[in-house]
């Protein structure tokens, strides 16, 4: 609703205030374009969704493992820290090279890169979640004979749950960028490939093209991490009627 | 005979070819159109290659090819000047473009004709200091002081968005970008680097590989270098024919681009020289010369060691 | 049933410079069922916590079953004094958690206990959709369907009406009186104490010692008359002043 | 201590395995260098520190408005929410030329482009901490007659702070990395420039010198958040005495 | 201080099918102390929402002062039936948040409350590291430095042992006998109703209704003796059989 008043405004202020083409096309263009280009665009789409879909289930599970090694081990969680901080700051420029020297042009380069992108947040807001349990509610469950397995599997993890989703709503929003930004590893085809290629032969509709299928993506992936949050979070729903 | 056979054969083909890559600098382009072209028309399998043509992304040719991960790869005389000065061991195998058709672009509406022109305007780079070198020497012909221009830098952004704001000219390969102002109906006037200095006629794109393959495998080099060498040689020929291959290659790219970009440059490719790919030293020599006397440069160049003719066919 | 016997020997803790318990020892004989009497603040819920093993004694031994069980954890089933029910679970769920922790779930028991315990028609709604004494009971229940040999009850029945709180005193009384196992109860409620209990136990003022251990003398099974004995309000009154002296 | 340890391994295996050094220098050289270039260095370290603390403070401000707007108003955050997702993916390569050409080569586009990147994990963490505050409480200020202005200061902004500080923790560690991005939108001096020169130059050596400085100084500006989180959040340290 | 009166009319309030309050009325005179007895269920804490206006009545008007307050905010003191202490705040800054929401802070008047309700040394604690009775104190003194004209009070003592209960009864008693407030507390305590209230109301089962309303007759200043007074046992015999004939 929003976004089709936005590309209202876009479109008459494109072409009032007669901005060329080639810097900010107009919607109508570029719905036209990507109509027109579809055959060609696909399989582009496809091979971004499957890197970003693997990327982003591989960031799941390692920043979930990270989290939770961190927080069953608190004495290695002060060393291991800042190598998660370190992870997040090697420029990809840097890096590239690096790991295509080491791992070729395979997925495999690609997948770190994803990974690193998506884990971070994850790993964040699930130790930020555990670490928020209710001092009530752990007194109880160690009183009663919990097990530390059985203290994180029924208290600590449905109690980070909220905040966890937090986290995998950034993640998962970042995974497409990341995936794209893989592909500038050097790919053979993928959203960013089409990106670059359109952007160096100055097709700028064919860049937007791009842009809305990326955004697109992450919102329906966004949705999708909502979705799974409001049906595992329900109970949640249900209070605060008088609110 | 018949077409089974025929199919099988190739097949046994495929499998004794030997297994190279080449990395190209960045996004395919008409500077490339040879290695697709040698593709496409089999004039490397004519020569025992199956060839993986890469689009790196950001991880760069020049390391990759230094490092033996990929065989061959587009580089620029400069930065393999700069590479060798540190060590590292590329070299360059063949020129793609004789001479340097860079240079410096503005809108015509600018009036920026001439070096002089330059004074007082903004220029628009990417914060290298060669480009300051660049412009002082060039502006130096004319008497002018380059400190009179606001170099301004302007990161990733293309000429043509840099232009319409801040910046009044900027570095450009005509053979893209300047074809593209035409296509655009943008009329631009280029003040050539060619036209005013002989030192600043470098070789802009070479072919390149590391001293490693030289030395362990010159007959791979020598089959690469003359099957590219055939596909540029077609598409000096048949310009029109070799963009269609790039285009169909490469269906992302601007089919309209691709063949204009093609027209213009294609005599461009082996130009004066006896033979396409021909380097010569004294090229080498001068512009490293250049950049160390403007202090680009921590070392001199031992420029003999930085190409080499001998892969060309004679 | 599983037969267990609890000794507390001398038994001190201090948070920081509060020394909230000093010398404590008492014990429960098996299917006993003894209360603890003693002012707010006192360490009532300290004692628990260092039965249960979430906190170790900084002096003595805690016995369970002749074994030593200082720090050790899993040996008790345990009602706190605040619900602490899962906010994600239904009740059902939070009253079968108490099994989960240590095996096996019954949940025909427990809805047959859901039912005794008035809070049919709730098994499927989430705690925040209870009153305050419907999430107290719904907490009891999950201690009383623990499989431990030894119950330890925080103020169970502090936030029911006198009503409920009748009835649920009775049903416990039935339960203890068919099943017996042992229990350790805690509350500030004479009568309530005087009720339920075989033994009580009044705690002074901190550091906690044991100021006073009557022996209730009434017969079993008891009678909600027995409130209104006059030989019941002369213990109450006599437990009244032992408590009053101490503080 | 682990970096130590890193660095350790690190030296041992770049000598013992003959990585050339234009590919990975070993930790000496760059400390060599780091030490040798550091006058050369130092004005592009200040105008990075400056940037990303700009963009930082900015994207922490313009967070917290959004995640604030949004709580208080419900009914827009629906509306809004898609564009924040979009807004972090828009790749900085389109991004680039509009920023360009509406706002110039000064600082404003890329303070736009660091506060796009950081003011994100902050929204969504606040937001989400908002969420989560305790039915309990709320009933209990509700009732007392707290305005809904006191409801959020006095309330859900302190309950939100342990998940506001994993978004801003999130987030400091993005903010260099922002800077060193929108250094490549033009600037004279920074991190990034330093860094694609030395990159284009093959000095390997002072890329790493150039990565260590963004490493160090995401590291610095996390502990600095952390350690402000333990300032504020301190009473639920003195908790849990028998965990 | 101010004057309060509060009527209200004929409420009824239902969460989805279940019907928790039907045509309610009862009225609290100004300066007046009445409690509310009922089952645990029965809807008194629903009573105070209401009144708080965090609720609307699905029928029926609330007034205060002639004022009609359905749903609307920041009219009662209120002191919940679990602490509610904000977890961040020591003790004293969650002592003074009543204020605090309605304007001007009086540190002096908290620190004298904390000491009468024995608290003393506890100031800069936080609530964590108090046991559950001295939460509910420091969550009613809370309420009653709150300024509003009328305090609702929901169960306030039934987390404290019979002697902390006794004396903050009679500590309630004495500052309400001198400042004089319009006091409507929920209990659940019969003892606890008699001594300290003008008028009781009892409830009926679910949906509520005023089931009964006894004016309780003794005299003020009222003594700690009156719990052993013939007449006072005989007033708790009837409202326990008004009660028990209701549910
Ligand atoms: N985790 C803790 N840290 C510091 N002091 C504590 C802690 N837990 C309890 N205390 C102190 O120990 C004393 C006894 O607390 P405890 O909860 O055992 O009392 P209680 O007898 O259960 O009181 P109530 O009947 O009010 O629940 C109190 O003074 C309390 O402040
Ligand atoms: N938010 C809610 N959603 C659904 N049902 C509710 C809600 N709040 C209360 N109820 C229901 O309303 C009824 C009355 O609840 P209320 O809390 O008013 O009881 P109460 O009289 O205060 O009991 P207690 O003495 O145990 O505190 C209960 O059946 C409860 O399940
Ligand atoms: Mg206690
Ligand atoms: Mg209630």
């Amino acid at each position: 609703m929003v976004l089709l008043l936005l590309f209202i405004v876009w479109e008459t202020v494109a072409i009032k205030s007669g901005v060329p083409d080639w810097l900010l096309p107009t919607p109508t263009k570029i719905f036209y374009e990507g109509f027109d280009g579809w055959s060609n665009f696909y399989p582009h789409l496809l091979s971004t969704i499957q890197l970003s879909l693997l990327g982003f289930a591989l960031g799941l599970l390692i920043g979930l493992l990270t989290a939770i090694l961190l927080h069953l081990l608190p004495f290695i969680r002060e060393s291991i820290y800042p190598l998660l901080i370190i992870s997040q700051n090697i420029p990809i420029i840097v890096l590239a090279p690096l790991l295509v020297i080491w791992f070729g042009f395979g997925l495999l380069p690609k997948m770190i890169v994803i990974t690193l992108v998506c884990f971070f947040p994850i790993t964040v807001a699930a130790l930020d979640g555990f670490k928020q349990t209710s001092n009530e509610l752990k007194h109880y469950m160690i009183m009663a004979g919990a097990s530390n397995k059985q203290l994180f599997w029924k208290l600590e993890l449905p109690y980070a749950l909220p905040s966890l989703f937090s986290g995998l709503k950034i993640s998962a929003t970042y995974s497409v960028m990341g995936a794209v930004i893989s592909e500038w590893l050097g790919a053979k085809e993928g959203i960013g490939v089409y990106m670059t290629l359109a952007s160096s032969s100055f097709r700028t509709d064919r860049v937007f093209v791009a842009i809305f299928a990326i955004v697109t993506l992450s919102l329906l992936y966004f949705s999708i991490i909502v979705l799974i949050e409001r049906w595992l979070v329900r109970w949640q729903l249900k209070g605060a009627k008088w609110k | 005979s018949n077409p089974k056979s025929a199919s099988e054969t190739n097949k046994k083909n495929t499998h004794s070819l030997k297994k190279v890559s080449v990395v190209l600098d960045w996004t395919p382009n008409t500077n490339h159109t040879g290695l697709y072209v040698a593709k496409e028309k089999g004039y490397f399998k004519d020569e025992g290659l199956d060839v993986n043509i890469i689009m790196p992304g950001d991880a760069g040719a020049d390391q990759l090819v230094a490092s033996g991960k990929s065989e061959f790869g587009v580089s620029y005389q400069e930065s393999i000047t700069q590479a060798r000065i540190q060590g590292v061991p590329l070299v360059s195998i063949a020129a793609i473009i004789q001479h340097n058709t860079s240079g410096f672009a503005s809108p015509a509406a600018k009036n920026i004709v001439t070096p002089k022109d330059f004074v007082g305007k903004t220029y628009g780079g990417w914060g290298s200091p060669v480009e300051k070198s660049v412009l002082s020497s060039l502006m130096k012909k004319e008497n002018a002081d380059v400190n009179k221009v606001s170099i301004v830098n302007m990161g990733d952004t293309d000429f043509f968005t840099a232009v319409k704001r801040d910046i009044d000219f900027a570095w450009i390969y005509y053979g893209w970008t300047g074809v593209e102002a035409e296509l655009r109906g943008e009329k631009l006037n280029m003040v050539y680097l060619t036209d005013y200095s002989d030192k600043l006629d470098y070789y802009t794109p070479v072919l390149s590989t590391n001293e490693n393959m030289i030395k362990e495998n010159p007959d791979t080099v020598k089959a690469f270098v003359k099957a590219v060498s055939k596909g540029y040689e077609f598409a000096i020929k048949h310009p029109s024919d070799a963009a269609d291959i790039l285009i169909k290659a490469v269906p992302d790219l601007d089919p309209k681009l691709v063949k204009k970009s093609q027209e213009w440059l294609s005599s461009k490719y082996q130009d004066d020289a006896p033979r396409w790919g021909e380097q010569k030293q004294k090229v080498w020599e001068n512009y490293a010369s250049w950049m160390f006397d403007n202090g680009l440069l921590e070392k001199k160049l031992d420029a003999k060691k930085a190409f080499t003719n001998q892969f060309l066919p004679q | 049933m599983e037969v267990s016997h609890l000794t507390v020997s001398n038994i001190s803790k201090q948070f920081d410079k509060n020394e909230v318990i000093k010398n404590l020892a008492f014990t429960v004989e098996e299917n006993e069922f003894v209360s603890i009497l003693g002012p707010s603040g006192s360490g009532k819920s300290t004692i628990f916590s260092l039965i249960g093993g979430i906190l170790s004694p900084d002096q003595g031994t805690i016995h369970l079953d002749h074994q030593v069980i200082n720090g050790k954890r899993g040996y008790i089933s345990y009602m706190p004094q605040t619900p602490s029910l899962l906010p994600w679970r239904t009740i059902l769920e939070n009253v079968l958690l108490g099994q989960e922790l240590q095996g096996k779930k019954e949940k025909e028991a427990a809805l047959e206990m859901i039912a005794i315990a008035g809070l049919t028609g709730y098994e499927n709604a989430y705690p925040h959709e209870l009153s305050g004494g419907m999430k107290q009971r719904a907490s009891f229940i999950r201690a009383l369907l623990s499989p431990q040999s030894i119950i330890c009850l925080d103020e169970p029945f502090s936030a029911l009406d006198e009503l409920t709180r009748l009835d649920m005193q009775k049903w416990l009384l039935s339960i203890w009186e068919e099943h017996r196992r042992t229990i350790l109860f805690v509350t500030h409620n004479i009568e309530e104490a005087l009720f339920l209990s075989d033994r009580i136990i009044v705690l002074s003022n901190k550091p906690s010692q044991v100021a006073a251990e009557f022996h209730v003398p009434f017969s079993r099974p008891r009678e909600e008359s027995l409130f209104l004995e006059d030989e019941f309000l002369e213990w109450k009154r006599k437990i009244y002043y032992s408590l009053k002296k101490r503080s």
